[in-house]
C-alpha cells in the first residue's frame, strides 16, 4: 500500500525478469530446467489468472480448468488440421475461449458462492465429457497425440526447446504483467469492492453483473494462455487437462502460494510442482508425503505462504497508523464533542 | 445416441422393471454417501470432499472383518461404525481446526485426507483389487418379476437402504437432535445461545455422515471391487445429487440419488456413451433454474 | 519404488536416493545432471497409486528380477543396472514429464515405460524427441508400433498386442460359436481407446471366422465404473446367446460379482479376454465355471517346466503370483540385458540395433522362443490361446493354443487395410 | 423533490409496507420513525430498489423509478447507508470512497489506466473531510472504530452526490457523545450539500433535534407526519408508539 506501481516500472521489472529467465538455461544447462519452468509458466498463468477470480473478484470457481483444456485442445486441433501460423492459432483459441466465457459466465456469475462453484463445474465436466466422446476428433481418453507442427515466425522456431523456452517464458512474464496491470487498475478496485462486500457494491451504481462477467471472460481468455502453453510442451492435449482435477491443482497453487498478494499463485505453482516432482522421485509414497505436506499448511499457516508475510506486514503498518492516529483523534476530540453539545 | 432402443425399452414392462430397480440400487447406494455429503454441507457449511474416501475406508473395513468373522453382518457394522469413529476424528482433529477459513482451505484439508487415504489402504491392503465375495445367504438365483430380473442380494439392499433412508429421516425431522442440527444449519449462534455446544452437534454430523458413507461401502462390497482410490467417481456423483437435490436436505438427496440412478440405467440405454456428460447436464440445467435445489430453501 | 517391491529397490537405492535428496536441498537445484560412469540407469514409469496401483505393483516386480539376475551375473564388466521406478498416478502427461525428468536430468540410459497405453504414446514422443532406448512393456494397442508414423527405431514393445488376441480371441470363438450354435453377440468393453480397438477387433476376426455371428447390441461402461448393473440389465434385456468383454482387472472382478447375482453365465456364453490371469482368478471369490477366456498369464500355459519353474520361483520371492504384467516387463527387461551383453554398450543405437530382430530363450515363448519383430520392433511368437474356466487351480486346465501362422497372415492384411504398409 | 404514492409490499402474505404516500421536499431533512418492525428498513429498501414493490409508484422529480435496479436508481441519485454498516473491509478508507468515486462517474470499468484516477481524488478528498475521515484515509476499512465504520459507509453514499440521501440509524450502536458527533457530522453535510435527507432514528432527543419533517411509520402503514412539534403532540403518535419514552422524556 505504498507508493503503488505505474505501468512503467511494472514493465521495467518485467524486463528484467524476462532477461534473468533468458540467462538462466546458460547457468543451468540442463533440459530438465528449461522444461520445468515451461510447465510452471503454463500452470503459473493458470492460477493467477483463476486468482483474478478466487483473489480478486471473490468468484469460487471450480471450473476454471475448462479454460485451461479449451485453450490446450483448440490450439493444438487448429495447428494440427489447418496450415495457420501459431500466432494466429493463438489468437483463434484466445476469441474462442473469449466466446465460451461469455456463454458460461452469463449463466454462471449470478449465482452465489458454492452455487457458482458448482455450476462452473459442471460446464467444465460437460467439456471433459465432450472430449472423452467425441473420439474421432479429440483422441478421447489417448488424448490428442501425434504432436503439433510449430512453423516458424518472427524468427521464433518453437520446435526448439530453448525458443519454446523463451517463448513460453515470455508470455508468463507477458501474462501476468497484463493480470498485474489489470488488478491496479479502476477495474481491479472495482472487483476488490465486489468481493469485499457484493451487497454494497449495487448502491454505488456498480452493475455487479456486468463487472463479474468481464472478470470472467479476461480470467477464461488468461487461462487459455496457460493452456496453450501447455499443448506446446506436451505436443499435443490429454483430457486430465479438462479434468476438475486441473482447477484442484489451480486452487491448490493459489492455496499455498497466497491468494491476496498478486504473485502468490505464482509462488504456489513453484510449490506445488516442486512438491510434486521431488516428491515423485523420493518416495513411492506420494499421497501420505504431499498430502502431509499440504495439511501441514492449510491447519499450520491456514493460509497462503505469501500471505502469511504479507499480513504480518500490513498488520505492523496498521498498527503504527492507529496508534497514531488514536494520539490524532484523543489531541482533537474535545472541540468536536463541545460542538455538538 | 439410440432413442429408438429407449423407446421399446420404455414400453416393454420387462425392461421398465429390470433398469428401474437397477436405477433404483445405484441410486439408493449413492444416497448413503450423499445424505452424509448433503448433511455436512447443511450444518456445517464444509464440502466434504473427503467423503468418497469414508466410503472407501468403510468398505475396506468391512473387508476385513468379513475376513476375520465371516459373517456379512458384522462386515456391515464394522464398516459403518469404523468410519463413524473416523469421521468424529477427522472432524475434531482436521475440521474443526479450519471451521473460519475459506472453504478452498477446508477443501484443500479434504483433499490432502484423500491423498492420504488411498496411500494408508495402498499400504494396508496391498496395491492389488481385492473381491469381497458373494455372502452365501444371497448366493441365489434372481427373482424374476413380471418378466423383469431383479437379484435377491438387490432388492436386499433396497430395502436395507429405504429403511435406512427413512431412520435417517426420523431422525431429522422427529427428534430432539434433528431439531437441534437442523437449527444448526440455520443458525448456529442460535444453538450455541441454547447453551448446546456446537463442537459436539459438528462432530455428531461427521459421525452420522460417516456411518452412512461406511455403512454404503460395507453394503455395496460384495459386489464392488476394492482398490485404493475407489471413492473419487462416487464423490462426484454424490456432489451432483447434492446440488440436484438441494444441499442439506435430507429428502432433496434421496431423490437426487434416484434420479441419478435411473439417468444412468435407462441413459445406458438411449445414451450408452454419454451417461456421465447427462448428468453434468442435469446439473446444470438444476443449478440455472433453481440454484438451491429441487428440495432447498430459497438461499438470501 | 512401489510400496511391496522391496526387492527391486533395496535399501541401499533408498538410502541413496535420501542422499541424492540431501545434495539437491543442498545444491537448491534438483535439475543439474551429473555425468555418471558407474551404474546403467534404467527409469520405469509406471502407475504407483489410485486404481492403477497393481499396474506398477507387478510391473516393478517383473523387471526387477531379471535386472537381478543380470547384476549378479556380473552386469555389463561390474557395471550393475539400477532400476529407479516412479509413479505417473495414471495421468499420461505426468508420465510424460516423468520420461523426460528420466532422461533430462537422471540421466537415464534406458527408459521402461510399464503405464497404460494413453501414457504409452505420450511416452513414445519423449523416445522419439530424445533418442534414449525405450521399451513399452504394457501397451497393447496395436498402433503404437504398427503405425510407421507413430512407431520409432529406438523403441520396442515387449508386450501382447490387441491385434494379436483380437485374431486368436476371434477365431476361438468362431470354433466355440460353430459348436454351440452361437449367432447373436453383445459387447460390453469399457469406453476408451484399448476397450473399444479391441472391441471392434474382436467381432471383425469372429465375424472373418464365423460368417453367421451378428452383433446385436454394445455397452459401454466407463474405465473404472464401480458398478455396472445398468449394462448388465441392458443385456439380459437384448438377450444375447453370446458376449465379449476386455474388462480388466477391478472391473472385471466387480463385473464376474455383479454377472453372477444376476446368474448371468448360466444364460449367457461369456467371453472375458482377461480372466485367465492370477490377479483375477484368485481374487475373484466365486469364479464361474464356463467363462472362455484369453491366456493372460498362466503357469500351465505354455505347458513347459521352464514356465512353471519361473512361476514357482516368483511365487516365493514376491510371495504372490505372477501376472502378465510380470512377464511382459521381464521379457522387455530380459531383451535389455541381452541386448547389452550381446553389444557389450549401452549405446541406444547400438542396442537398438541389436534388439531389432532379436530372438530369446523365454519360458513364454511359442516352442521357449520370443521375437522382436524387425519390421516393427514389437513382440511376436509369445504364448497365447483361449480356454474355459474351471473354480479352482489349474483355473484353466485347457489352454488352445491359437497358430500364429493365422495371427501373422491376418495381422499383414490389417496392416494393409490400415494402410501401414 | 422525492414523491412516494401507495407504496406498497408483502411477503409472505404480511405486509411489511402498505399503502404508504409521503412526500420529502426538495433539501429538506426528515426522519422516519416508528417502533421495532414497523417496516422502516423495507421502506428505504424500496424506494433503493433492493425490493421490488408490489405496487405504487416512487416518483424521483417527477418520473416513476419503482421497479428499477439498484445500480440504475442509484445513478438518478438516490444514495443509501445502511444500519449496519457496509463497508469493504479489506480496502482503506482512501481507496474505498475512490472506488465510490469512479464508480459514479462511470470509470469503474476502466482497465487501461492505473488506480487511482488522479482527476476524482479531490471529489474523494472533499467527501472525506466532509465525514471528517482525512485523517484515517490510510486506515485499511475493518479495522477502523465502528463509529469511523458508519461514517465510511455514509461518506461512500454522499460521494454519489445524491439528490436524495437515506441513512439508516446513523447513530445505531453508539454511546451518546458519538452519537452527537455522529449527528453533527450528518447535519453539517446536509447543510453543505444541500440534499433531501431521510434517516431512521430512534433516539427521540436526536429527531426532535434536526429533524424538519417527523413521518411515523407503524405495521407498515403512515400512522402520522408532520413537524417535531406536531408529532409531539399527535395523540396517536403517542398513544401508539411513543407513550413511555415521550413521557419520560418530559418528566
Amino acid at each position: 500500500m505504498s507508493a503503488r506501481s505505474s505501468l512503467l516500472r511494472d514493465s521495467l521489472i518485467a524486463i528484467a525478469a524476462f532477461l534473468v529467465l533468458a540467462a538462466l538455461p546458460y547457468i543451468f544447462p540442463s533440459k530438465g530446467f528449461t522444461d520445468f519452468v515451461v510447465r510452471l509458466a503454463a500452470f503459473g498463468i493458470f492460477a493467477t489468472s483463476l486468482n483474478l477470480l478466487v483473489g480478486y473478484s471473490g468468484m469460487e470457481s471450480f471450473g476454471h480448468g475448462l479454460y485451461f483444456g479449451l485453450g490446450c485442445y483448440t490450439f493444438a486441433l487448429i495447428m494440427q488440421n489447418f496450415a495457420v501460423s501459431i500466432p494466429v492459432a493463438f489468437l483463434l483459441t484466445i476469441f474462442l475461449s473469449i466466446l465460451v466465457a461469455v456463454v458460461v459466465g452469463s449463466i454462471c456469475v449470478n449465482l452465489s458462492e458454492i452455487y457458482f462453484a458448482f455450476l462452473t463445474l459442471a460446464f467444465q465436466m460437460l467439456l471433459h465429457s465432450l472430449i472423452i466422446a467425441w473420439t474421432p476428433i479429440t483422441g478421447g481418453d489417448q488424448g490428442l497425440t501425434g504432436g503439433i507442427p510449430r512453423p516458424p515466425f518472427l524468427g521464433i522456431r518453437l520446435d526448439n526447446y530453448y525458443h519454446l523456452y523463451l517463448f513460453s517464458s515470455g508470455l508468463l512474464v507477458v501474462c501476468l504483467l497484463a493480470m498485474h496491470h489489470i488488478v491496479q487498475s479502476p477495474f481491479g478496485y472495482t472487483l476488490r469492492m465486489i468481493r469485499d462486500n457484493v451487497s454494497r457494491a449495487p448502491f454505488l451504481g456498480i452493475n455487479v453483473f456486468r463487472v463479474r462477467l468481464m472478470a470472467y471472460v479476461i480470467a477464461g481468455a488468461f487461462g487459455a494462455v496457460g493452456g496453450i502453453v501447455m499443448s506446446l510442451f506436451v505436443s499435443g492435449a490429454f483430457p486430465d487437462f479438462a479434468y476438475w482435477t486441473i482447477s484442484g491443482e489451480a486452487i491448490f497453487m493459489i492455496m499455498l502460494g497466497g491468494l491476496t498478494v498478486f504473485l502468490g499463485p505464482l509462488v504456489g505453482a513453484v510449490m506445488l510442482l516442486l512438491l510434486n516432482d521431488v516428491v515423485t522421485k523420493l518416495t513411492s509414497h506420494y499421497g501420505i508425503v504431499l498430502g502431509g505436506i499440504i495439511l501441514l499448511f492449510a491447519l499450520g499457516l491456514r493460509k497462503g505462504v505469501l500471505d502469511f508475510v504479507a499480513d504480518m506486514w500490513r498488520d505492523r503498518r496498521q498498527a503504527t497508523l492507529s496508534a497514531e492516529n488514536r494520539s490524532e483523534v484523543a489531541a482533537s476530540a474535545k472541540p468536536a464533542v463541545a460542538a455538538g453539545e | 445416441m439410440d432413442l429408438s432402443a429407449l423407446g421399446s425399452c420404455l414400453i416393454s414392462p420387462s425392461c421398465v422393471i429390470t433398469q428401474s430397480t437397477s436405477g433404483l440400487i445405484i441410486g439408493l447406494l449413492l444416497f448413503l454417501v450423499a445424505a452424509g455429503v448433503s448433511l455436512i454441507f447443511g450444518v456445517l457449511k464444509v464440502v466434504n470432499f473427503a467423503h468418497g474416501a469414508f466410503y472407501m475406508l468403510g468398505a475396506y473395513f468391512a473387508y476385513s472383518a468379513y475376513q476375520l468373522s465371516g459373517s456379512y453382518l458384522i462386515a456391515v457394522l464394522a464398516g459403518g461404525i469404523g468410519v463413524a469413529i473416523f469421521g468424529v476424528l477427522f472432524e475434531r482433529l482436521l475440521i474443526s481446526r479450519v471451521y473460519g477459513s475459506p472453504v478452498l482451505m477446508q477443501i484443500l484439508v479434504c483433499y490432502a485426507m484423500i491423498l492420504i487415504l488411498d496411500d494408508v489402504v495402498k499400504i494396508i491392503w496391498g496395491a492389488d483389487f481385492l473381491s469381497f465375495g458373494m455372502p452365501p445367504a444371497f448366493q441365489q438365483l434372481p427373482i424374476l418379476f413380471a418378466g423383469g430380473v431383479v437379484p435377491v442380494f438387490y432388492l436386499f439392499l433396497i430395502v436395507i437402504t429405504l429403511i435406512i433412508a427413512a431412520l435417517l429421516g426420523l431422525l431429522i425431522t422427529k427428534t430432539r437432535y434433528g431439531k437441534i442440527v437442523r437449527a444448526a444449519a440455520v443458525n448456529p449462534s442460535m444453538v450455541s445461545a441454547l447453551g448446546i455446544n456446537t463442537g459436539v452437534v459438528y462432530a455428531s454430523v461427521f459421525m452420522l455422515g460417516g456411518l452412512l458413507a461406511g455403512l454404503a461401502g460395507g453394503l455395496a462390497a460384495p459386489v464392488r471391487s476394492l482398490t485404493a482410490g475407489m471413492g473419487t467417481s462416487i464423490i462426484i456423483e454424490s456432489f451432483i445429487v447434492t446440488v440436484i437435490g438441494g444441499m442439506g436436505s435430507v429428502a432433496g438427496a434421496l431423490v437426487g440419488s434416484i434420479l441419478i440412478g435411473l439417468v444412468r440405467s435407462f441413459g445406458s440405454i438411449g445414451f450408452p456413451l454419454f451417461t456421465e456428460g447427462l448428468m453434468f447436464v442435469m446439473m446444470a440445467v438444476v443449478l440455472v433454474l433453481k440454484p438451491s435445489g429441487l428440495f432447498g430453501k430459497e438461499g438470501r | 519404488m512401489t510400496s511391496r517391491n522391496r526387492h527391486a529397490v533395496g535399501r541401499r537405492s533408498v538410502l541413496k536416493g535420501a542422499g541424492a535428496a540431501a545434495a539437491t536441498a543442498i545444491a537448491g537445484f534438483p535439475f543439474i545432471s551429473r555425468a555418471q560412469n558407474k551404474p546403467i540407469k534404467a527409469g520405469m514409469v509406471t502407475i504407483g497409486s489410485g486404481r492403477g496401483a497393481m499396474v506398477g505393483s507387478a510391473s516393478s516386480k517383473g523387471a526387477s528380477w531379471e535386472i537381478e539376475k543380470f547384476n549378479a551375473a556380473g552386469g555389463l564388466n561390474g557395471r550393475p543396472i539400477e532400476l529407479i521406478v516412479r509413479d505417473s498416478k495414471g495421468k499420461p502427461e505426468e508420465s510424460a514429464r516423468i520420461a523426460r525428468e528420466f532422461v533430462n536430468s537422471d540421466g537415464v540410459d534406458i527408459l521402461f515405460d510399464a503405464d497404460s497405453s494413453a501414457a504409452a504414446f505420450a511416452i513414445q514422443e519423449v523416445a522419439k524427441e530424445t533418442g534414449v532406448l525405450t521399451v513399452h512393456m504394457n501397451s497393447e494397442t496395436s498402433s503404437l508400433t504398427a503405425d510407421p508414423k507413430i512407431r520409432s527405431w529406438n523403441a520396442f514393445r515387449s508386450a501382447r498386442q490387441g491385434i494379436h488376441d483380437s485374431i486368436a480371441g476371434g477365431s476361438y470363438a468362431a470354433e466355440v460359436s460353430k459348436t454351440k450354435g452361437l449367432k447373436t453377440w453383445m459387447g460390453c468393453s469399457p469406453d476408451y481407446a484399448y476397450g473399444r480397438d479391441s472391441n471392434k477387433l474382436f467381432f471383425e476376426y469372429l465375424k472373418h471366422f464365423h460368417k453367421d455371428a451378428e452383433v446385436i447390441g454394445e455397452s459401454w461402461p466407463k474405465l473404472f465404473q464401480p458398478d455396472y448393473t445398468e449394462q448388465l440389465t441392458k443385456i439380459l434385456q437384448t438377450k444375447p446367446q453370446a458376449v465379449y468383454t476386455c474388462l480388466w482387472g477391478g472391473d472385471l472382478t466387480a463385473f464376474i460379482d455383479q454377472s453372477n447375482i444376476y446368474n448371468l453365465f448360466a444364460q449367457i456364453q461369456v467371453f472375458a479376454i482377461n480372466i485367465a490371469d492370477y490377479s483375477i482368478l484368485t481374487a475373484v471369490k466365486n469364479l464361474p465355471k464356463g467363462i472362455h477366456s484369453g491366456s493372460r498369464y498362466l503357469s500351465t500355459f505354455p505347458a513347459t517346466k521352464e514356465n512353471a519353474d519361473w512361476a514357482a520361483e516368483y511365487r516365493k520371492k514376491f510371495n504372490e503370483h505372477p501376472v502378465n504384467w510380470s512377464w511382459e516387463n521381464a521379457s522387455g527387461a530380459k531383451f535389455v540385458t541381452e541386448a547389452i551383453k550381446k553389444t557389450n554398450s549401452v549405446d541406444p543405437k547400438k542396442l537398438a540395433e541389436a534388439m531389432s530382430g532379436m530372438t530369446i530363450d523365454s519360458p513364454f515363448g511359442v516352442g521357449g522362443k520370443l521375437t522382436l519383430r524387425a519390421e516393427d520392433n514389437t513382440l511376436v511368437n509369445y504364448a497365447t490361446g483361449w480356454g474355459e474356466t474351471i473354480q479352482k487351480d489349474p483355473y484353466v486346465p485347457d489352454v488352445k493354443a491359437v497358430d500364429w501362422k493365422v495371427i501373422l497372415e491376418l495381422e499383414h492384411e490389417w496392416k494393409k487395410a490400415n494402410k501401414y504398409i | 423533490m422525492l414523491t412516494i404514492e401507495n407504496l406498497s409490499k408483502s411477503f409472505g402474505g404480511v405486509a411489511a409496507t402498505n399503502d404508504v404516500s409521503l412526500h420529502f421536499p426538495k433539501g429538506s431533512l426528515s426522519a422516519v420513525i416508528g417502533p421495532n418492525g414497523a417496516g422502516k428498513t423495507t421502506f428505504f429498501n424500496l424506494i433503493t430498489g433492493a425490493f421490488r414493490p408490489d405496487k405504487g409508484r416512487i416518483l424521483l422529480d417527477g418520473t416513476d423509478i419503482a421497479g428499477l435496479s439498484p445500480p440504475e436508481i442509484v445513478r438518478r441519485g438516490i444514495g443509501r447507508a445502511f444500519q449496519i454498516a457496509r463497508i469493504f473491509p479489506t480496502l482503506t478508507v482512501h481507496d474505498a470512497i475512490l472506488g465510490a468515486v469512479q464508480a459514479h462517474r462511470h470509470q469503474h470499468t476502466v482497465i487501461g489506466r492505473r488506480f487511482p484516477l488522479p482527476e476524482l481524488e479531490d471529489r474523494a478528498a472533499h467527501v472525506m473531510q466532509l465525514a471528517g475521515l482525512t485523517s484515517k484515509a490510510k486506515i485499511v476499512s475493518r479495522n477502523l472504530s465502528h463509529g469511523d465504520q458508519k461514517l465510511l459507509d455514509i461518506a461512500l453514499a454522499l460521494v454519489l452526490e445524491p439528490q436524495v440521501l437515506l441513512l439508516d440509524e446513523p447513530t445505531a450502536g453508539m454511546g451518546p457523545e458519538e452519537r452527537w458527533a455522529m449527528i453533527d457530522t450528518v447535519h453539517r453535510m446536509w447543510e453543505l450539500e444541500r440534499m433531501t435527507l431521510i434517516f431512521i432514528e430512534h433516539d427521540m432527543s436526536i429527531v426532535f433535534k434536526i429533524a424538519q419533517s417527523v413521518k411515523v411509520l407503524s405495521y407498515g402503514r403512515v400512522l402520522a407526519e408532520g413537524t417535531p412539534d406536531e408529532i409531539r403532540r399527535h395523540p396517536e403518535v403517542i398513544k401508539a408508539y411513543l407513550g413511555d419514552e415521550f413521557e419520560a422524556a418530559h418528566a
